[in-house]
């Protein structure tokens, strides 16, 4: 077990990702498919900042803060559309809110 | 100053046309003055007392200069003096002959429109300045011939006249640019014409040229429109299509004659169609029954005479005949619109008779150019038909027979109609209840049948003004041969038609005008209804509906097929992107 | 130590990821991405990125993860009694994980296994950021401030039941 | 400031005010009026015997990496001065005949406006990426305009229009990449003066501008309506409301003749020298095909639709010589060709809705209850048909003087089809306006008042450019005379 290199974090990132994005596929509940995209951009921010430590760079990290920011304001609303949507429809189903417009 | 000839009718065409269509009396009152501003100033030039403005620029590119300007020589003159004089006169005639038309302020605009025309035809400095002229009498006639536009027959043959118009310019045009290409040039200039002589374009620019004229003059085959044109109103045919526009064909032929020169073989085609034309349509005015369309064909066959004279090289002979023929066939139109306006319109000789008596200013007049056209010794008509004859029996012997055959034959129309419509009995109750027409309409007549006798003696001077006769011997055979022809055509008419009431011989052929009304309806027309029925079909089905709908139908096709996927299923586009994601991957990062 | 620490925080991170996706319960969902989101914490750790780190604690696994526990209590949703995962959503799943998998680790370039560079300015991590933000990217900073109001009101709006 | 820029501002502007609920009616007829006597200052001030660009204004607009760099960069000569004086003219009867009653008036008359701004816009464009853009964005109000306002079978035919231009502005946009693409990586830009500098210091090989030019001439032919690629125009017209087939047929359709003019052959001699045959064949089946596919028409507008369509052939003759007699021609017949059009629409709107009727065998006598229409009709009618003293005679003139060294067939083939358009043209009038007056149309009335006024722009415009060419052959021949003294 020596070091982890830049490639074991990339390769960690890149596995969070897939893992995912593969539970927006397989998931048909709304809120959980918004839990599984929370671990795709946490994985993005993995990648971020291993490459802002194995290139030194601070702005890197800084890019990071400004995704959290975003990532909260988008479950925030994300979550407050889930919550109008299960009024309407009284599910979460992704199957059964398949029209684009009411 | 001479800018007035064209300035004055434009302006009135345009006030009448943009303010005072609904004021008769301001328009009749604008138009008038307008020709009379033209003939002054005619006269004017013609006493040498104006001189030809500088030309203008009106399209000046490289490679390209057309100009607007004025030629004012002898030929343009006498032509000018003629036209704007007899405008005149029918400007006059018009106010009582319209006087009770709701539209008539619409008619003196139109009116002016053509004057303005005809004078750009005569005065134009180059091809392309015709052209533009040439076209715009063409747009006027077809007005003027739809003026009552409610009436189909009208309508029709307006149309009628402008697609036939437009066939010969088409070959107008063609000559116009393929002068243009040669001579590098499109003024009137001889010397750069000499780039032509003895090229052998020279005969298909001189015919090119010609089919301008076949349109306008109405010669065979494009003469179909003449006769229809008489469906306008009686002022508008004995000025267009009797005295000015229908010779504007002749005065071109006179005008481009330094191009005709240069090829003998143009100009015996030339001779010929004229010389056939004249025979045809003497023939067919020998059993027509509407006397204005006895007069259209009497006005084919005299331009036919005229361009016969043109092939000939006889341009003087020509030109006398045109002036004098527009005396005198102006006068006939007028007399017979008299005739026709005191009947309510009635046109058909048979249902006249006896009318003479009934208007004896009329009857009188209207012998005395029956007189001239027939070629009585003494009258206009026979000093200038004697020249074209002349000319005919000099250069092209069996023409010249034919056109003492025609002189036979419209002295024996003119003839027929003068005693059937106006002695003998009445035969209608119009006829018995008609009075003479109001002065405004008689005094043109008598000007014109004074000009009628007098045009064609040396001292009125119109050959000397163009310039004297043709050089050549004058033979004695051609007084003799045309002094026969006219007496026999006399005296076949009167024992014809001294007595008879109704058509005592009837030739189909000649009544059915040859037939080619029908021969025209079976092939031109047919043949172009149904290639454009066809190719609207084409157009509608293996293009319109093959190519474009068939394409639209494939990938509309692809559609319905791509839209099974895109159901709307959030995981499947996500799956789908992902599958996407990881080929790009392998695709871009591939090592 | 590195070395164990890498690993041990990665089979968590992984492992729990794979429990939120594969857990029927929405709560436990949820828990188990609290668990990732403090691995990942750990991991900005390993990496220098304290301050990093200690966000990630306080916005995910404090604020964020209660939203969505709120969320899931407020709509009251059960486990997927009916329906679980269908075998075709887990083999596509499964499909997705390998070929993005395989796809990310062919697209690393060789030099990345190589690269053991030096930690950055431990020291002053917070600082610099805190300039950066505060210097270079003060717009950016300021939009996404105006991004939060604007993320606040339209919440407000959304979830009012008649507007 | 350039001049040309408050052109775009003021449509803009306007469309601003009534998307926030002015007037539309009113603000688009200012916008349009005002729009109308700037053109006609800029073309007072425009220096009259020199040719090149004038009113220029040039920005950087934006660079993204890799692409050349986009430039806001306007300006006329005499080419582009013409056409810009139509569009403001033929953009204020477009809105001074619209209806002053209409379902949903303020986006009507935004989409007018739109539609003008994105013809104004590419007309004044020196940089390849706006003039794209800006007809790419005239297309969508024409789609909604038919789509929502049109007459029968609307549906269709605004999305089949659409989707015809649509892919001809996507053939074009590929021709366009193909020229940049053939050029060294440096010498990429989007800048027409620039570009045509560039290429005339270092031409090309002809084999390489064969397809650049081919997918130029296809993409610009299509907009054109080019024969074969004709289907959209005449029923797309014929079911437009009358002011979106004013404009569109009147002025945006210009706009690939523009590009032919101003883009594919002067950058691409080469390709053109090379696909002339095909083209004059093509052009050919404009003028005959469609001609004497007009004469079947039983409607008055699919007829002037493909009228419409038909006068196109002789443009494109008048480009395929690229002489100077012929390119002059071209822009006066482009310029009179939209006045005509835009008359003939006009009148054929007002006749479909004053009558009721549009087929010919239901049409007739008119001209007694509405003379005006009738007058205007016949006006636009003896334009299209080539009668001297209306514009479109002295335009065609000079196309028929500058092909016919070149190509003296196929020009007189083209010159048939002035007795073609004659046949059809007359027979309109006769059978709409000329002969007997059905009963059912007993009580038409005619246009009066300030109504007249657009068609008596149109008619004098008509008229002046007819009796003195010179108007806009001062600005016109100098103009060109200087464009193709760059190639």
């Amino acid at each position: 077990m020596g070091t982890p290199t830049l490639g074991h974090y990339l390769v960690l990132s890149g596995l969070l990702f897939a893992i995912g994005l593969a539970g927006v596929i397989a998931r048909r509940d709304l809120l959980i498919m918004y839990m599984c995209l929370e671990i795709m951009l946490n994985a993005a921010n993995l990648s971020l900042v291993a490459f802002s430590r194995f290139t030194q760079q601070v702005r890197g990290e800084v890019f990071v803060f400004f995704v959290i920011t975003v990532a909260a304001v988008e479950v925030a609303v994300g979550l407050a559309l889930l919550v109008s949507l299960y009024r309407m429809k009284r599910t979460t189903k992704a199957e059964e809110i398949t029209a684009l417009k009411f | 100053m001479a800018w007035l000839l064209l300035l004055a009718p434009l302006s009135s065409a345009f006030l009448v046309w943009v303010a005072l269509r609904r004021h008769p009396r301001a328009s009749q009152a604008v138009s008038i003055t307008a020709s009379l501003i033209t003939f002054l100033t005619a006269l004017g030039i013609a006493l040498g007392r104006i001189e030809a403005p500088a030309s203008l620029a009106w399209i000046d590119l490289p490679g390209l200069r057309v100009e607007i300007g004025m030629t004012l020589d002898a030929l343009a003159r006498l032509m000018l003096l003629m036209v704007t004089g007899v405008a005149f006169l029918i400007h006059v005639y018009s106010l009582g002959y319209m006087a009770e038309d709701p539209g008539r302020g619409r008619f003196f605009g139109e009116l002016s429109l053509f004057l303005a025309s005809m004078i750009g035809i005569i005065v134009a400095t180059n091809f392309v300045m015709m052209y533009i002229f040439w076209e715009l009498v063409g747009v006027s006639s077809y007005l003027l011939i739809g003026f009552w536009f409610e009436k189909n027959s009208a309508a029709d043959a307006a149309r009628k006249a402008f697609l036939a118009n437009r066939v010969g310019d088409f070959g107008f045009l063609l000559g116009i640019l393929t002068f243009w290409a040669t001579c590098g040039t499109v003024a009137f200039h001889p010397e750069a014409a000499r780039a032509l002589a003895g090229n052998w374009l020279a005969p298909i620019v001189g015919l090119l040229l010609f089919c301008g004229c076949v349109g306008k003059s109405a010669q065979i085959p494009l003469h179909v429109w003449l006769p229809d044109a008489m469906e306008g109103p009686t002022p508008v045919s004995a000025l267009i299509h009797a005295a000015t526009m229908v010779a504007a064909g002749v005065y071109m032929l006179c005008r481009i004659f330094f191009v005709l020169e240069l090829s003998p073989e143009a100009l015996s085609v030339i001779a010929w169609t004229g010389g056939i034309t004249a025979l045809v349509a003497a023939l067919i005015a020998t059993q027509q029954n509407d006397i204005k369309r006895v007069l259209a064909y009497s006005t084919m066959s005299q331009l036919g005479y005229m361009v016969l004279a043109v092939g000939c090289s006889g341009t003087t002979a020509a030109m006398f005949h045109l002036t004098t023929h527009g005396f005198f066939k102006a006068l006939l139109f007028m007399g017979a619109g008299s005739v026709l306006h005191a009947l309510h319109h009635e046109q058909d000789i048979w249902r006249m008779g006896g009318v003479g008596r009934k208007m004896p200013l009329t009857f009188v007049t209207f012998g005395i150019g029956a007189a001239a056209l027939s070629g009585i010794p003494g009258l206009a008509g026979f000093f200038s038909k004697e020249e074209i004859l002349q000319v005919a029996a000099r250069s092209q012997p069996v023409l010249f027979w034919m056109a003492a055959f025609t002189a036979a034959l419209t002295a024996f129309y003119m003839t027929r109609i003068t005693l059937v419509a106006f002695l003998g009995q009445p035969r209608t109750d119009v006829v018995r209840h008609a009075k003479e027409s109001p002065l405004v309409m008689g005094l043109p007549l008598i000007v014109l049948a004074g000009l009628a006798i007098v045009a064609g003696y040396p001292f009125f001077g119109i050959v000397r003004y163009l310039g004297g006769q043709e050089a050549g011997e004058n033979s004695l055979l051609v007084p003799a041969a045309s002094l026969t022809a006219v007496i026999l055509g006399l005296v076949a008419g009167a024992i014809g038609y001294g007595r008879a009431s109704r058509e005592p011989i009837a030739i189909p052929l000649f009544q059915r005008k040859f037939y080619f009304d029908e021969i025209y309806d079976w092939t031109v027309l047919k043949l172009q209804e149904e290639s454009a029925r066809l190719l609207s079909w084409i157009d509608q089905w293996i293009i319109g509906f093959v190519l474009v709908r068939g394409g639209a139908f494939v990938v509309s096709l692809g559609g319905e097929v791509l839209r099974l996927v895109q159901a709307g299923n959030l995981r499947e586009y996500a799956f789908v992107f992902a599958l996407g994601a990881g080929g790009l991957l392998f695709l871009l990062f591939g090592r | 130590m590195e070395g164990f620490l890498f690993w041990f925080l990665a089979v968590v991170l992984l492992g729990s990821a794979v429990a939120v996706v594969v857990n029927r319960s929405p709560v436990a969902s949820a828990l188990s991405l609290v668990t990732t989101i403090l691995a990942l914490a750990g991991l900005f750790g390993l990496l220098g990125a304290y301050f990093l780190a200690a966000v990630q604690v306080w916005v995910y696994a404090g604020a964020v993860m209660v939203l969505f526990l709120f969320i899931v209590m407020l709509l009251d949703l059960k486990a997927e009694e009916a329906a679980p995962i269908r075998t075709l959503g887990m083999g596509a799943g499964l499909l997705t994980v390998i070929l993005l998998g395989a796809g990310f680790w062919h697209a690393i370039p060789a030099s990345a296994w190589e690269a053991n560079g030096a930690r950055a300015e431990e020291a002053n991590n917070a600082a610099s950021i805190g300039h950066l933000l505060f210097g270079a990217y003060l717009l950016p900073f300021e939009a996404v401030g105006l991004l939060l109001l604007v993320a606040m009101v339209g919440v407000i709006v959304l979830s009012k039941r008649d507007v | 400031m350039s001049p040309l820029t408050i052109l775009l501002v003021v449509e803009a502007s306007a469309i601003g005010l009534i998307l926030l609920g002015a007037p539309a009616r009113r603000v688009s007829l200012v916008a349009a009026g005002v729009n109308f006597l700037l053109s006609l200052w800029i073309y007072a001030q425009f220096p009259s015997g020199i040719g090149g660009w004038h009113f220029v204004e040039n920005h950087s607009w934006i660079a993204l990496g890799a692409l050349p760099e986009i430039r806001y960069h306007v300006g006329v000569d005499g080419i582009s001065l013409p056409l810009v004086l139509l569009t403001t003219l033929v953009t204020l009867a477009a809105i001074w005949v619209s209806p002053t009653q209409i379902k949903r008036a303020g986006e009507f008359y935004s989409y007018l406006l739109l539609l003008s701004l994105g013809a104004l816009g590419a007309f004044v464009s020196l940089d390849l990426f706006f003039f794209y853009a800006f007809h790419e964005f005239a297309l969508i109000p024409t789609f909604l305009l038919i789509g929502i306002w049109g007459t029968e079978n609307r549906q269709f035919v605004s999305l089949q229009l659409t989707l015809y231009l649509g892919l001809g502005s996507l053939v074009l946009l590929a021709g366009i990449i193909a020229l940049l693409g053939v050029l060294p990586a440096e010498a990429r830009t989007f800048d027409i003066p620039r570009l045509t500098e560039y290429l005339r210091d270092n031409p090309i090989s002809p084999r390489q501008q064969l397809v650049p030019f081919a997918l130029l001439a296809a993409g610009f032919g299509t907009l054109v309506s080019l024969f074969p690629f004709h289907s959209w125009a005449p029923f797309g017209y014929a079911s437009a409301p009358a002011p979106a087939a004013m404009l569109h047929a009147g002025v945006l359709k210009k706009f690939g003749l523009y590009g032919l003019l101003r883009i594919a052959i002067p950058l691409l001699p080469g390709g053109a020298e090379a696909w002339k045959p095909w083209i004059l064949a093509l052009l050919l089946g404009n003028v005959l095909f469609v001609g004497l596919t007009t004469i079947a028409q039983k409607e008055l507008p699919a007829m002037l639709g493909f009228s419409s369509v038909m006068h196109m052939g002789y443009l494109f003759l008048g480009l395929m010589c690229w002489n100077a007699l012929g390119v002059s021609g071209v822009v006066l017949l482009m310029v009179a060709h939209g006045l005509s059009a835009a008359l003939l629409f006009a009148v054929a709107g007002e006749v479909r809705e004053r009558a009721g009727e549009i087929s010919f065998a239901e049409l007739g006598g008119l001209a007694r209850r509405m003379p005006f229409v009738a007058v205007a009709f016949l006006v636009g009618s003896f334009a299209s048909v080539g009668v001297p003293g209306l514009a479109n005679f002295p335009g065609e003139l000079l196309i028929f003087f500058g092909a016919w060294k070149s190509q003296p067939l196929i020009t007189a083939v083209v010159i048939w089809g002035i007795v073609i358009s004659a046949v059809y043209q007359l027979r309109a009038v006769r059978s709409v306006f000329y002969g007997d007056l059905p009963q059912h149309l007993a009580e038409t009335v005619d246009v009066e008042g300030s109504k007249r006024i657009p068609y008596a722009l149109l008619m004098a415009a008509l008229l002046i450019l007819g009796i003195w060419p010179g108007t806009l052959l001062g600005v016109v021949g100098p103009g060109v005379k200087e464009f193709l003294s760059l190639y």
